[in-house]
């Protein structure tokens, strides 16, 4: 472990990945007029973080997540913090591409770009322990890798299944064996009091994106997607509780924008959906060049942003048994990653949201070299068209080459679902 | 009388169409785009005009496309070239009866675009990145064959053997494959039937993905190239609509929405 | 031995032949019965609730009871005939006068449309001796079919009383009593003695069981008197059977000296012979075990918790090995 | 105004609401009789008779056990009218409130809640059944069903002893539970009359032991067998209370799979059907009040909604719970 307390050779804010994260900030914030005020905490933990590299979570243990699988409740309850690891940066995607095969996915090259480098995140030296949930190939086989960069990794077992009831038995045996491993990491047992309070303190989270994601219901959007996007990438390594409240005090502004009838977008801006592979800081790409285009993100489907946030745990009862369980059903059952097999919750999924968010199109990314993602697409596609929703399918990675290109199909996507409309009121 | 103009700034060409109220033609150019494409552009717009003597300031509305829309300050809005290629598909094809499904080759991409009877595009689909089978593939090779760009229609007419089959689909290795191609004793004539029904069956594939339905229309430079007309015919079974200038279709879309857009404010206004 | 002076009673009873007059009325003892005297006929009829009755399309459900002699419930004999008034209280304690039907044995029939207690009385008196005797023979019976439901129960529990009855034996209904309770031996049954509606102190009461056990006591000032049903049957336990219904009889004798006339006969004394029968079964205690069924339950309550229990140490193992056969 | 109402329903605390409510529906069936309440006798819920004293009202599966153990001829005559109106009493019972009944009104069912609350107040954890044991366990609600209706039958067609008579009720631990209420201890007893009688009531003890045992590791032990609840099922389609799941909202997160008492996976991964009521379902409601999805579950009365699920409810309810858990 020693290796990776070694002082980072250039200033934080010399490296590649802070000029990158600075340029992206930028366009972010000065490329759209009334950015929300409340966004200005937001803006500025990523300055911080990513930019000047301060370091969040000071005397606690840091538990590195690779997947949205990982139950954070377990990770809190035993006193340590949960960062998601999961990097948008081309720079380390660059970095990654050295040691990874060229078709890999971006995310995955990026983020053991970012692990072998040491940079990006300010506290990656600190961190405890990676949990690597083996849910695509990629990931599954990234394991060893990081292993070899020095990290301690616990692999996490995911079944491929999850409708099958010995897919639920096995996931929870995964998810107890987890919180016998956090014992280990932290040397703090799970207790029920412990448990309750983490599992409050993600609900107030969740409570609070609730809210933000009823919000984006009004006819009026009252927030730019590449700002919900933000919020959301945010909660990968904020505190938690300030997090909450920066999102509660979002809230109440964007209540009052809802109240002064004040829209983000222009107010016949299209509405979409984005679904696919996540949108991770800096790689905004796609949902820029969208709101650039006149087009609006009301909501999305990711495992960024709604999927992390939106499934809430419940119990019956306040043991741990109970609980544990409980939350083992909800990292597993209702997500909507397609290393799963089916595809049908997905669909229902979009389906609903899109009726939801009286969205009118579906934008859905797929990075190159994900298999699983690209190979579901089809069959998204045609149920949503079915129900008449439009969808515009993108391949893409991290690199900026394709922008020129992706901007006319996004373009001309949105000219289409306006053509539409037009055609629909005549 | 009030003008409109169209213009398309592609990778290799710069399409200019100016139309009246009727929507008909009045001039059109084709130049390549050259390395200071705004420069040129302005340029080509100016001759163009000076073709049926008016200026700049006559120009009722002016719309933009392709990929250096956006930075044409001089027109009064961009549309991206897929909707102003449907625009244009629809008006250029009028007489040829209902046109569903436009198959586009450019300089660097290929577009397959749905379209209903309003002209709406209603799904489409572009090549990746990559620029196998575009415009550019068809340079290369008379590049390569050190034949003009126009003769490759008659080479494949030429032909006594069957096409040769080409494997690679990268631009730069189909080159090195039609080098050794050559060195193997093999003629230009089944070498560019090869090249064309290459392309043929990536944009034919590319073009089941939104669906074949009615008449299919096909347009951008390569469609000037009977040969490779021929390919895609064969490919996909039926017969295509080609239009009188392949290559202004996307700009007489651009003139096409700027008449729309002009009437369109002046209603609101 | 005894058998024998079984028999000869039994045989000196069909010699004699009985039949009912006054007579014989003085010194003999009758009452109401509802096992019928001939086996074939009991096949006709139904058992409800109290005993066999008679059901029949036309007249819904009616009680037969016979008109029997003795002092000992097995062995009293059936009268052949008899002319005696019957008077009947129905649920709805309304008075109807009722026949004896004379066919091979006397026999009384009545219909019971309502549910609920029918109290039926043979009155007769006589003068002898310068004694009058007054005869009263009264049997309750209960008309209940659980199709009916069990709703208006409460209301209907309580015994009605004859007051014009010279004597009127009321049996007071036991705590929690319902209609589906039995009387058993063991139990506690009391009696409420009435004489022309008022309660009769000083009389003698006999309660004789099936088995012949007898027991005299005397009514309170209230005209109370309790008798603990014993327990007199003692079979070997393979042939026990709780559905054991044996009969029993009481008796009330009261003599008062008062003198009068009827008839145009003169009496100076009268008196009182009153009976009134019900039936018993065993009790539930011979049969129900509080303790076999504690044991019982409480085994099952520890083998489910130690099942459960050592289910859970078990599943603490790490997987468990599919078995494939 | 009734937008209002509505969102306080939606926002209310189900579990303190079901707790008052069971009580006062133990109140009324274990001691309504002591207060002369009396609902009838065709209660679609174990309001059990048994319980003679207090009884407030009978569960249906008394009359129906006696009534089918008439006698063929009868049962097949006129007298089978009284029992088809006995049927559609309990049916009227049934559709108001559906398996609404299970949840809330089941005395027997309450007692296996407070049961269930003494466990979790000890911090033991509660068993579940893996799919494969509850699919075959939930069968043996319909074979008790079809034995409960076959044995009577039989008895009235002469195959079986009468001591066979409410063959369910022998092994109900309703009947040897809920008289305990009122302090009635007589139903802990094994019957050593007849060996029919001392293998029910062995039986029963044998399934009191385990009941009691059983419901404190697994919450509704015993109504994975009710016979009841099947019965209840074949005429939950009619019923006016129904259960509504809009699958298209369901994300399938398993939070009403994770507070079901009766393991029901289809409430959260059937995204199909419209009535998502399951035979093992007691419609004790705890799913709709545990899913945070904007009416993805709803109770409708006669297809007014009643309850429905929604977020700021499913978080209040939620706080509140974390808060005292």
């Amino acid at each position: 472990m020693a290796n990776h307390k070694d002082e980072i050779k250039h200033p934080f804010n010399l490296t590649h990945q802070a000029s990158e994260a600075t340029r992206m900030l930028r366009s972010i914030t000065d490329d759209f007029p009334d950015n929300p005020e409340a966004m200005n905490y937001f803006y500025d933990l990523y300055k911080k973080v990513y930019c000047e590299g301060v370091s969040l979570h000071e005397n606690k243990k840091i538990v590195g997540t690779m997947c949205v699988q990982v139950p954070e409740e377990l990770i809190y309850a035993s006193g340590a913090v949960p960062v998601r690891l999961c990097n948008g940066f081309y720079t380390d995607d660059h970095n990654g591409a050295d040691f990874m095969p060229a078709k890999s996915c971006s995310l995955v090259k990026a983020t053991l770009g970012m692990l072998d480098s040491k940079s990006t995140l300010p506290f990656i030296n600190r961190l405890d322990d990676i949990v690597l949930p083996a849910t695509c190939d990629q990931k599954r086989k990234a394991g060893s890798m990081i292993a070899d960069m020095g990290y301690s990794v616990y692999d996490m077992e995911v079944p491929p299944v999850k409708e099958s009831e010995e897919a639920r038995i096995y996931w929870r045996r995964s998810i107890r064996k987890f919180a016998g491993e956090l014992k280990q990491i932290t040397g703090k047992k799970l207790s029920k009091s412990s448990l309750k309070e983490a599992m409050a303190k993600i609900s107030r989270a969740q409570k609070a994106y609730r809210k933000l994601y009823e919000l984006r219901k009004q006819k009026n959007s009252v927030i730019l997607g590449k700002d919900v996007f933000m919020v959301t990438n945010a909660y990968f390594f904020d505190e938690i509780e300030s997090w909450t409240e920066a999102v509660n005090r979002l809230n109440v502004e964007l209540e009052k924008r809802v109240e002064e009838k004040y829209s983000a977008a222009q107010r016949r801006a299209p509405r979409l959906l984005f679904t696919g592979s996540p949108a991770i800081f800096p790689n905004l790409k796609i949902p820029m060049l969208i709101e650039e285009s006149g087009g609006v993100i009301v909501g999305d489907e990711t495992c960024s942003s709604n999927r992390m946030l939106y499934d809430m745990v419940s119990s019956d009862e306040w043991h741990l048994n109970a609980m544990v369980d409980g939350i083992a059903d909800n990292y597993l059952k209702p997500c909507t990653c397609p290393i799963f097999t089916k595809n049908d919750d997905r669909k229902r999924k979009l389906l609903h949201m899109a009726k939801e968010f009286a969205a009118e199109g579906v934008v859905y990314q797929s990075f190159s070299g994900c298999q699983v993602y690209s190979m579901e697409q089809a069959s998204i596609t045609k149920a949503l068209n079915d129900e008449d929703i439009p969808v515009l399918f993108i391949e893409s990675d991290y690199s900026p080459d394709d922008m020129g290109q992706l901007s006319t199909r996004i373009e001309a996507f949105i000219e289409s679902l306006k053509a539409k409309r037009r055609r629909n009121r005549k | 009388m009030k003008y409109f103009a169209g213009i398309d700034i592609g990778s290799t060409a710069i399409k200019i169409a100016l139309i009246d109220e009727e929507k008909k033609i009045l001039a059109s150019r084709v130049t390549p785009t050259g390395s200071h494409f705004r420069k040129n552009a302005i340029t080509a717009l100016e001759t163009t005009l000076s073709e049926i003597n008016i200026s700049m300031d006559d120009l009722s509305y002016m719309i933009s496309t392709g990929y250096g829309r956006k930075l044409m300050k001089e027109s009064d809005e961009s549309v991206s070239e897929i909707t102003a290629n449907a625009i244009g598909a629809i008006e250029a094809g009028r007489q040829h009866g209902d046109i569903k499904t436009i198959i586009n080759i450019g300089g660097q991409d290929t577009k397959a675009i749905q379209i209903d009877d309003m002209g709406t595009v209603t799904n489409f689909a572009m090549n990746d990145k990559c620029a196998a089978g575009t415009g550019k593939f068809l340079d290369v090779t008379a590049m390569n064959l050190e034949i003009e760009l126009e003769e490759l229609g008659d080479y494949h007419f030429n032909i006594k053997g069957a096409p040769l089959p080409i494997n690679s689909t990268c631009v730069v290795f189909a080159e090195s494959e039609i080098i050794g191609l050559l060195a193997d004793g093999h003629n230009k004539e089944e070498i560019v039937a090869g090249i064309h029904y290459s392309i043929a069956k990536r944009t034919v594939r590319l073009a089941k993905r939104v669906g074949l339905e009615g008449n299919v229309y096909f347009d951008g430079g390569p469609a000037m190239n009977k040969g490779l007309v021929a390919a895609m015919e064969d490919e996909l079974g039926k017969e295509l609509v080609i239009p009188e200038h392949p290559q202004i279709t996307t700009a007489l879309g651009a003139a096409v929405l700027a008449l729309e857009a002009y009437y369109d404010e002046m209603e609101e206004e | 031995m005894l058998l024998f002076s079984k028999y000869y009673k039994i045989v000196a009873i069909f010699t004699f032949g009985l039949l009912l007059n006054s007579e014989l009325l003085a010194s003999q003892t009758y009452w109401f019965s509802d096992t019928p005297p001939d086996r074939e006929f009991a096949k006709k009829l139904s058992s409800s609730h109290d005993g066999l009755v008679l059901k029949s399309r036309r007249d819904g459900t009616s009680k037969l009871l016979w008109l029997r002699e003795g002092e000992d419930p097995l062995t009293s004999t059936y009268v052949k005939e008899a002319d005696a008034p019957l008077i009947l209280l129905d649920a709805k304690k309304n008075l109807k006068t009722v026949a004896f039907k004379n066919k091979s044995y006397a026999e009384a029939i009545f219909k019971m449309p309502d549910e609920g207690f029918y109290n039926l009385f043979m009155i007769k008196r006589f003068v002898e001796d310068n004694t009058l005797y007054s005869i009263t023979a009264k049997k309750e019976v209960l008309n209940h079919s659980c199709r009916e439901g069990h709703d208006n129960i409460k209301e209907k529990m309580p015994p009605n009383a004859y007051e014009a009855a010279p004597v009127d034996i009321i049996r007071e209904r036991m705590p929690r009593e319902r209609f589906h309770t039995h009387v058993t031996s063991g139990d506690i049954v009391s009696y409420r003695i009435l004489q022309k509606g008022k309660p009769l102190a000083d009389a003698s009461v006999t309660l004789v069981t099936q088995k012949g056990w007898k027991k005299t006591l005397k009514t309170d000032e209230n005209g109370h008197v309790t008798f603990e049903m014993i327990r007199d049957y003692y079979p070997e336990w393979h042939e026990f059977k709780r559905r054991t219904r044996e009969n029993f009889l009481v008796i009330v004798e009261y003599v008062q000296a008062q003198s009068g006339t009827l008839d145009d006969m003169t009496y100076d004394t009268i008196s009182y012979k009153a009976t009134a029968s019900g039936s018993y079964y065993p009790s539930t205690k011979d049969y129900q075990s509080y303790l076999y069924g504690l044991l019982i339950g409480l085994f099952a309550f520890f083998a489910t918790f130690l099942s459960v229990y050592l289910y859970r140490r078990r599943r603490l193992n790490v997987y468990q090995e599919q078995r494939l056969d | 105004m009734i937008k209002n109402i509505r969102k306080k329903i939606n926002n209310g605390d189900l579990r303190r609401f079901r707790f008052w409510l069971q009580i006062f529906f133990f109140l009324l069936f274990v001691y309504g009789g002591y207060l002369s309440i009396n609902l009838g006798q065709n209660i679609p819920t174990f309001a059990c008779g048994f319980n003679s004293e207090g009884q407030g009202a009978t569960c249906y599966l008394i009359p129906l056990q006696h009534q089918l153990a008439l006698s063929s001829s009868t049962l097949f005559s006129m007298a089978g009218i009284a029992v088809l109106i006995g049927f559609s009493y309990f049916v009227l019972w049934f559709l108001v409130l559906n398996k609404g009944w299970c949840g809330y009104a089941c005395p027997l069912g309450t007692i296996q809640d407070w049961i269930t609350s003494l466990r979790s107040r000890l911090g033991i954890p509660y068993a579940s059944y893996t799919w494969e044991q509850f699919k075959h366990l939930k069968k043996i609600k319909y074979i008790l069903l079809v034995l409960m209706v076959v044995i009577p039958m039989g008895i009235g067609a002469g195959f079986f002893s009468h001591d066979m008579s409410t063959p369910f009720c022998m092994i109900c631990p309703g009947r040897t539970l809920i008289p305990i209420f009122t302090g009635d201890f007589s139903q802990l007893t094994i019957d050593f009359s007849s060996k029919t009688k001392m293998i029910l009531t062995t039986l029963g003890m044998l399934i009191t032991g385990i009941f009691l045992a059983g419901s404190f590791f697994k919450k509704r032990f015993f109504c994975f067998f009710c016979p009841m609840s099947a019965l209840h099922f074949m005429l939950s389609k009619l019923a006016f209370l129904k259960l509504k799941k809009d699958g298209s909202k369901c994300t399938k997160c398993g939070d009403c799979y994770t507070v079901c008492d009766m393991q029901i996976k289809e409430i959260a991964d059937d995204v199909e059907s419209k009535n998502i009521l399951q035979d093992d379902c007691i419609m004790c409601l705890k799913c709709v009040s545990a899913c945070p999805e904007e009416g993805a579950l709803e109770v409708k009365f006669m297809g007014i909604p009643v309850f429905e699920a929604t977020v700021e409810g499913y978080i209040k309810r939620m706080e509140k719970e974390n808060k005292n858990g």
